[in-house]
């Protein structure tokens, strides 16, 4: 019998190495799983690459664990925002690596590994500095810069509903970066809102299916 | 006199045609969803993946999971629809969108854009959407003041500051004037009326040209 | 006021020029708009490129167009199925150009157009006679192909419900290629089973949003 | 004797565990939908855009909008969804289908397949989702009968027929052994009792090695 339910936020984040590639869940609030970032924070791994829109807010979830020591890296569009305070302080100091991807590129990497291709020829950011050390090509006159895939060994994920085959729903614009952050690790787990039979999802409605899931965990809202 | 901010965003948002496909960068050109045309359907497009925005919520009406480029709280119209970030950033990269108008620090007589980054030592730089906005969108239209709170020009010979996509801008809206980025450079279509256009060319690096039919540039107080 | 839906079949593919490549969808019957094609055959048009995963089966639909000569090329994945005798005849007749294509690079290039990319490596084909003439890169200890990206004058299409701003269901697996060809054409025509009013879609359950679609026609299962 | 198809079809089926996602290729690999272990959750992918396929429907379920890579009509099993086919095709060009089942004309000794096109003059070639679902999935075996009817074996040193896939086979079941793919070429894991290894290797164009833990090939009568 196929079932992703388990009991606690420990076993959800249970294995998690020292120095994974963590491809984070959200966009502000909104489809952020809070939950499975403390318990990595408790969880203990370290030297973490977190792959995020933003770089965290606050002193918890991803803030926490940059404030703990946990991130060597960010990859992420907008490091900045109001109360990316860790962020800034870890930036200043030299103690954090940041990698800065237009937001469409970084979904768009994403993506392209969980197809199972080896890059695409992107016309975002040509010309720009963002384009630096990056293969250029012209396609039918129009210039186009190589972008690589962007696979995550774990990717942290909240969604509305699942049931045990691991088939998602979200919440409005929760959607965000969830259902391709779930294609694009090998360990996919995601806390949702609300555990349902199988069978309750209309087919039809399913956003993520089962098959890009690992672990599941229930975190009432 | 000078347009207001919202006076600039309704000036923008009174060239929106009626079913067109828009994203509102962040900054001022967030203002124009406030200044939209009545009686005219306009589909506002956030890069986190909401097709229809509607106007902000009411206090009892805030939902969270909701919000827009700038993470502040909206609502959905009717007809609107729910897209994860790889398929809304499709649409963006895609030419789907008729338009995105977006907020600008300088824009250069040959369209390039710079409004991503001003290399403030004090600050890592945040990129967000824009260079696939200004990069993807069918048109790209411009929402700025037209000059610093110094008296520096923003539009320009050149962008000085880093680019975030070249030759992309047909039309910039601002305080003083609606101008068109053409092959020949910089065309004043329309202008505010306290103002002459030496002055205006005083106010701008790179060279204006007048258009044959100049219009005055004016907006209703708001 | 938006409004798509089109009050006839002719006024559906009005405009059709010669020359056109023609977004064909379905799989099988599954999601097949049949009377957009033959819409089509009325409407005159010739000259075509007409992109499939198949090649036509009977006589009408597809195989009508291509019965007429209104057909100069097919691009697909299977050509050959029961019932494809007219594609049979034209092909050994020389009187049709045939581009074979894996089907799921078929539906990636034009995923490709449909996102502004320029081009994208792909595993699939390397080392086959498929390959031929594409170039070859190894990326990463793997080798790929270049695939280059498919776009369409005019996508037909078929949906189950849809509204006036075009937000788009589909039955089941009779979805297939229909929202990717939505994506990738210039004029994307849908014939839906049902016109529903603006707002009976719940959001959430919305496959294809209108900005994809052009024009509508109501045509009853 | 000789495996019946069906039988080969039950073979294979033994080997997927529960919870498995897997692509059953057109052919042979179809009957494997038939003989599934019971009390194992094995979700068939197909190809159109069906995760978990269910069985044929009787005569009154029938929905033409509900068909397998076959074009036959299915059914969904409680738990399967419906997506589109570049989504479908991610899921299986981008390794997230644990297994491939799939028929072949030829496999080489390093895991080339050929099961796309004979080259038949009289008709031009189908590739349809082959070649993505060689070059994809976590793994490819073949279900495949051991020879061509009038003999010619079909596990050959080198493929004769236009490949598929390069050295993607990692296991072979056919009407008289299992076979696995290995770096030293085709090991021999299970042999129908009736024939003896020399006979095997007769019908076996590339050499073949005994598994130290040589097991008979037996299913039951379907």
């Amino acid at each position: 019998m196929i079932d992703k339910r388990v009991r606690s936020l420990a076993e959800a984040v249970d294995g998690i190495k020292d120095g994974a590639v963590i491809l984070a869940a959200g966009f502000g609030g909104a489809g952020s799983p809070e939950a499975l970032y403390n318990a990595l924070l408790e969880q203990g791994a370290t030297d973490l690459t977190i792959v995020n829109n933003n770089a965290g807010t606050g002193r918890t979830g991803l803030a926490g664990l940059m404030d703990a020591g946990r991130v060597r890296k960010i990859i992420c569009s907008y490091p900045r925002s109001s109360g990316s305070v860790v962020f800034e302080e870890l930036y200043r100091a030299n103690k954090l690596e940041l990698e800065l991807v237009p937001q469409g590129i970084l979904s768009e990497r994403m993506r392209c590994a969980a197809a199972g291709l080896g890059g695409f020829w992107s016309p975002t950011g040509v010309g720009t500095r963002l384009a630096d050390g990056k293969e250029e090509r012209e396609i039918d006159g129009r210039r186009y810069v190589l972008e690589k895939p962007l696979n995550g060994d774990v990717a942290l994920l909240k969604a509305d509903r699942g049931d045990r085959w691991g088939n998602l729903t979200y919440n409005k614009s929760a959607r965000n970066f969830n259902p391709t952050m779930a294609q694009a690790a090998a360990l996919s787990v995601v806390q949702v809102r609300q555990f349902v039979e199988l069978g309750d999802i209309d087919p039809e409605h399913i956003v993520t299916p089962g098959i890009f899931i690992d672990r599941m965990v229930e975190v009432p809202a | 006199m000078p347009l207001s901010r919202k006076q600039i965003a309704w000036r923008a948002a009174q060239d929106l045609g009626d079913g067109v496909y828009v994203n509102l960068g962040i900054g001022l050109p967030t203002l124009v969803a406030d200044v939209l045309p009545e009686n005219r359907e306009i589909v506002l497009q956030s890069e986190n993946g909401v097709l229809g925005v509607g106007p902000a919520p009411g206090d009892n009406e805030i939902d969270l999971d909701l919000v827009n480029a700038g993470k502040q709280p909206v609502t959905l119209l009717k007809g609107g629809s729910y897209v994860h970030h790889t398929d809304s950033f499709l649409m963006i990269r895609g030419q789907h969108l008729d338009l995105a108008l977006l907020g600008a620090f300088e824009v250069a007589e040959n369209g390039d854009l710079a409004n991503w980054t001003t290399d403030d030592p004090k600050f890592p730089p945040g990129v967000g959407g824009a260079m696939d906005l200004a990069a993807g969108a069918k048109e790209v239209r411009v929402l700025v003041e037209h000059t610093t709170r110094d008296g520096t020009p923003r539009l320009r010979k050149k962008c000085g500051y880093p680019l975030t996509a070249m030759q992309v801008v047909k039309r910039i809206y601002t305080d003083l004037a609606v101008i068109d980025v053409t092959d020949d450079g910089f065309v004043v279509r329309e202008m505010v009326d306290d103002i002459d256009f030496d002055a205006l060319q005083a106010k701008t690096e790179a060279k204006l040209t007048k258009a044959p039919d100049l219009k005055p540039l004016k907006a209703p107080a708001l």
